[in-house]
């Protein structure tokens, strides 16, 4: 084990299977010898050449679309989408073809491709690079979606995720490039569909994933001085979803509080707080409560920034609510 | 023997098996049509009556790795990539013998075992998959090709563009083959597309870009060959026209009123099944005799095709959700 | 009143909006002469000419940006993208900037901007001509979303959409548009966020919108029958959500059933889910449950595609175990 | 007189007036980047600095009421089309009276009340809303034009294609303006576009295409005027392409190593502001201290923008959900 950052540890995860499988690809915008806009590619073209690390033009919809004849001719591909912001550009590639290909051909084909992208807010980039556009990809049927918090996290599931024969979409988080974790030096893959469980604890469930797990794991820190024990719970997977996992905790805590970046309305919380009101009702000591994103274009100035997220403070704050309904 | 000579020689032994291929793609689509009416295929159907000589001139240059991909209008090029016609009706009964096991139907037709990659039913994002399959080959240095068909309405989406620079700029070994048959749905060319000549298009990508009579089988047959020969040498890609039409309206149940009478009849006398069939006759190709059995045993393929089609399963109900992430119930 | 067709209300719409104000004008694919894909724009270029009811190139993402240009520079248009999966091209322009603009340039201008769609499956046109993709609109914040169900609310809407100063997605159902209903030859506007009350009862809630709403009111004839009284919602926007008006219903009747012809997961029925239960858990006798598409891309054939969708047989069986839970 | 007297004559009015403008865009953007570096502008700013004569050279062209629509990199643009530095700093700095209250930033900021329909973050994006602008005043009748400025990368996107097919169709009053700096991010031109020379991409739409020197105003001012006019009388669309070079990198805190030093040292010394200014001595246009002068005040008016943005108020919490829905909070 060693302390590496989010960012190294998915380039390890890049370098790894690219020497393991010479059919793994990469293209993306920036990725050679610029490493990518946030240097995630960084030293893969000196090891495997302009040819399997490969700069395109500014044409995010025939990327996906390259990606996809490619997976289904023999190469194992990742693409990257600079910006989930990008990523509508792309969106029929996306959701028309590649999510529905395999289905759609009888399963003549599979496809293994990887879209790797980053998303979030937090640096005042504004509205068209902030934003969290998860579950365009959850909705739309036929795509895995990846979206971890951790280095750990990063590079056992990326490297799961090319090995996968399905579609997956990897979300990055702009704010976690430069935090550090424990990575083994061994190799390891990291099964998609299950819940990390972060902090346990009896009185209630915080369910989220990506950037928002600090700030989940601040307030729990904060609420353990209050005596409450918060048993926090990150998702890693949208698509497959740890629905059993969620619930286990809820069983026991009896109280759900989900948590994350993208706008509240038809967000992950709505689809996690369906299925566990359906399936755990009798459990439930409290209604489920969801914090996400003011539902509006992300705001530039600081001022306005920081009022659309959930944060620590929301996050008490709902959670002692929560305890007291 | 004279060049002129030698090339009739050739024509000579590759007529037959074009005219078998092109009146294939005719029969199967008229009775497609004729199941299409009576409720047996539902959905919708491009039929590509009057194109054929496109598909067959086309895809006869192609070995069976090369790949193909199609479009809405995609019958004729998954016959004439050598696709069979029991597993295709199948699929347009929406069974699970057919080719996509009865989800795809006729917009999403798709025959690998041949390299057909696929009917995509959005216009233009063919080309894209296209390209893919291109820098694939590219990458394997299996020295395959990649043929992209798109009608004219295609060229004025983006993905043309983006597709066309790609491959341009990476070289890549596919040949891009606009069917201009001068309308979209409604839309004549000359509406929307500010250079209606597609073929000149090519000069924003320095690629080579030839228009072709599309109701000539040779004239493609030849243009074809040269850009895939192009193309198989690492010389990169290509774009040719082919100015063609189609015979019925948009889909079945257009009654396409949008174009004047005197266009379509004008070029019904152009069609190219019945232009190959005169010169069959008139070079003495195949003797007449040979060219009824001919003609009879495809339609014998096309009637079988039906029977196969009709008496296959329906897909069951746990193959709802089979084939999606990658899983293949076949394996 | 008189009895017409869907299309025929909202081709009625507009022609009286496009006489009333000279500002609004129409692009799409073959919409003059060939009259759009479904006929609804039929003869209004003979009204209004080539100008103001435009054939445009099949370049989707460009459509919608030239609606959104001459928005802000003083038309109203209004844009047709023929099928709702054709949007996925133009998502760019429809997420990242139509719904964008107004907020990130502070109010400098609005955009008084209408795409007109037609989603939904039923006949036979496959995976990418069958979609249901009202909850991509709903997610990304700054769009209104309009779905009606039956002619009368299609002329409403669409005037009221046409007469709106924010963007607006406006989306038909392909097997509504030859259904036919009362309509009232004076002028009406229908404003947004008032769902309608389809029939009214005490036993059970079920709230839907669109082409669902049918099949609703199917199982309702049947479930009063067994002499369980349900209360028909049809929502009729989704932004605005009718959400006092469903809670309203809730209080009443204390069990939910959410029907949609999208995707279950990540669907409107998790949204409103959600919202119920943290709003009137009190209230609720059984948890919400919800009933929409298989999560997997729409097959062809006639014996898998009706497996997909909720309908009357299912609607019934799942009231029925809810009035039991 | 003769023409190139009268030309003289002309440039000679102009000359001050354009020096002033570049002047400003480059002291404005040096400012801006100083307080980058402080902390006081966050997100992401591009900066202008090199390629100022073609947003002055341009705009000099266009009337008030004339739209701009521009991209990430468009602080000159909007300084060009004559906004108010006091509110562009002031929204740069997240201030409730910046342009865009604060909710829009360096990648976001519209002028509305000078027609620039705003700093478009997507490569490419602005050019279906210019269209869609110019189909606008086709319509109103106003003989206004659009310019639509993007950058090299923009090209190889579907929007380029399909909004100048759209524009060359419908014979739309818009001018494209590429700003050929030779690199997107880090890729040179070269390494992704089949054709490098982005004006020869017009003949795939039919319309005048014309490379320039963009660090001339006068080059870009000529060929503006020539294609604004073309546009002002119906004549429909044109592309520039205005060669120039960026002096900073892609970004502030791009270092911008994959440039050869050579190559930025080349351009640098066609600094187009130090050629302008050379030029308004050496042919006597401007006396030396009325230059100092006009240069003194430049400064005066970045460092009162300054002062003025900095002493503006930060949005309010009850703004986070104004302006949303075409709600105008200013009525
Ligand atoms: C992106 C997209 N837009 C619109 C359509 C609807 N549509 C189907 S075929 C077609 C016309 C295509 O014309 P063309 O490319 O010339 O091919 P043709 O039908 O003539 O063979 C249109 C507009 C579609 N399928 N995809
Ligand atoms: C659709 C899209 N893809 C990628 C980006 C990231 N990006 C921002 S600017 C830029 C380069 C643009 O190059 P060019 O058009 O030449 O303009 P320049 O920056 O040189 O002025 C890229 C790739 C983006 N903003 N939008
Ligand atoms: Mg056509
Ligand atoms: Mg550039």
């Amino acid at each position: 084990m060693r302390e590496i950052s989010y960012r190294d540890a998915i380039n390890e995860a890049l370098q790894e299977e690219m020497k393991r499988d010479e059919r793994v690809i990469l293209l993306g915008e920036d990725i050679s010898h610029y490493g990518g806009p946030r240097r995630v590619t960084w030293g893969l073209v000196e090891s495997f050449g302009e040819d399997r690390v490969r700069d395109t033009p500014i044409s995010e919809n025939t990327i996906i679309g390259t990606g996809l004849g490619a997976a289904i001719t023999g190469m194992r591909p990742l693409v990257e989408i600079s910006y989930i912001d990008f990523a509508l550009l792309a969106m029929d590639q996306i959701g028309n073809q590649v999510a529905k290909l395999s289905y759609m051909t009888g399963g003549q084909t599979k496809v293994p491709l990887v879209i790797r992208t980053q998303g979030g807010a937090g640096g005042g980039t504004a509205a068209q690079h902030s934003q969290s556009l998860e579950m365009l990809f959850v909705h739309i049927p036929g795509l895995k979606v990846v979206i971890p918090a951790t280095p750990y996290d990063a590079k056992g599931l990326i490297k799961m995720a090319i090995r996968d024969d399905s579609p997956v979409v990897f979300i990055e988080h702009k704010l976690l490039y430069s935090t550090k974790g424990m990575v083994p030096e061994e190799e390891y893959l990291i099964p998609f569909g299950k819940a990390a469980i972060r902090r346990s604890g009896s009185d209630i469930t915080m369910v989220t994933y990506s950037a928002m797990l600090s700030e989940v794991m601040a307030a729990a820190d904060v609420l353990h001085q209050k005596e409450i024990e918060a048993e926090v719970l990150d998702l890693r997977t949208l698509i497959p979803l740890d629905i059993d996992g969620v619930l286990a905790s809820v069983k026991k805590t009896g109280r759900l509080l989900i948590i994350h970046e993208a706008s509240l309305v038809g967000g992950m919380g709505a689809e996690i707080a369906a299925q566990v009101q359906e399936q755990a009702f009798d459990y439930l000591d409290a209604p489920v409560i969801r914090l996400g994103a003011v539902p509006i274009p992300i705001p530039y100035s600081e001022s306005l920034e920081r009022l659309v997220f959930p944060n620590k403070g929301k996050i008490v704050t709902a959670s002692r609510a929560l305890i007291v309904a | 023997m004279s060049l002129v000579d030698e090339e009739e020689k050739q024509r000579s032994v590759l007529a037959p098996e074009f005219y078998r291929k092109m009146l294939a793609v005719r029969l199967f689509e008229q009775r497609a049509i004729e199941l299409y009416t009576r409720g047996e295929i539902r959905g919708v159907i491009h039929p590509y009556i009057g194109e054929e000589a496109v598909a067959v001139g086309a895809c006869a240059v192609l070995n069976n790795d090369d790949y193909v991909v199609s479009t809405h209008r995609g019958h004729g090029h998954c016959i004439a990539k050598g696709a069979s016609l029991d597993r295709m009706m199948a699929e347009l009964l929406g069974r699970s013998n057919g080719y996509c096991r009865g989800k795809g139907g006729s917009m999403h037709l798709a025959t690998f075992e041949v390299g057909m990659l696929g009917a995509i039913g959005i216009v233009a994002a063919g080309i894209p998959i296209a390209v893919g399959a291109g820098l694939s080959v590219k990458l394997r240095k299996t020295r395959q090709v990649v043929i992209c068909f798109f009608g004219d309405g295609a060229v004025n989406q983006g993905a043309f563009h983006e597709g066309l620079n790609m491959a341009a700029v990476w070289n890549l070994p596919v040949v891009f083959l606009c069917e201009n048959n001068f309308y979209a749905i409604s839309t004549h060319v000359s509406r929307v597309s500010a250079v209606t000549e597609v073929a000149r298009r090519s000069c924003a990508y320095d690629i080579p870009g030839k228009r072709v009579d599309g109701n000539s089988v040779w004239a493609v047959y030849e243009a074809v060959q040269e850009a895939v020969a192009r193309a198989r040498h690492g010389h990169g890609p290509s774009l040719i026209e082919a100015l063609t039409y189609r015979h019925e309206g948009h889909y079945k149940g257009d009654p396409g009123h949008y174009r004047p009478p005197e266009e379509l009849k004008k070029w019904q006398r152009k069609d190219p099944i019945k232009k190959l069939r005169k010169e069959l006759l008139a070079k003495n190709w195949l003797e007449p005799k040979a060219l009824e059995e001919l003609e009879q045993e495809v339609a014998q393929d096309v009637q079988r095709a039906v029977e196969f089609a009709r008496k296959s399963p329906y897909p069951a109900e746990e193959e709802l959700t089979s084939d999606i992430f990658g899983g293949d119930h076949r394996k």
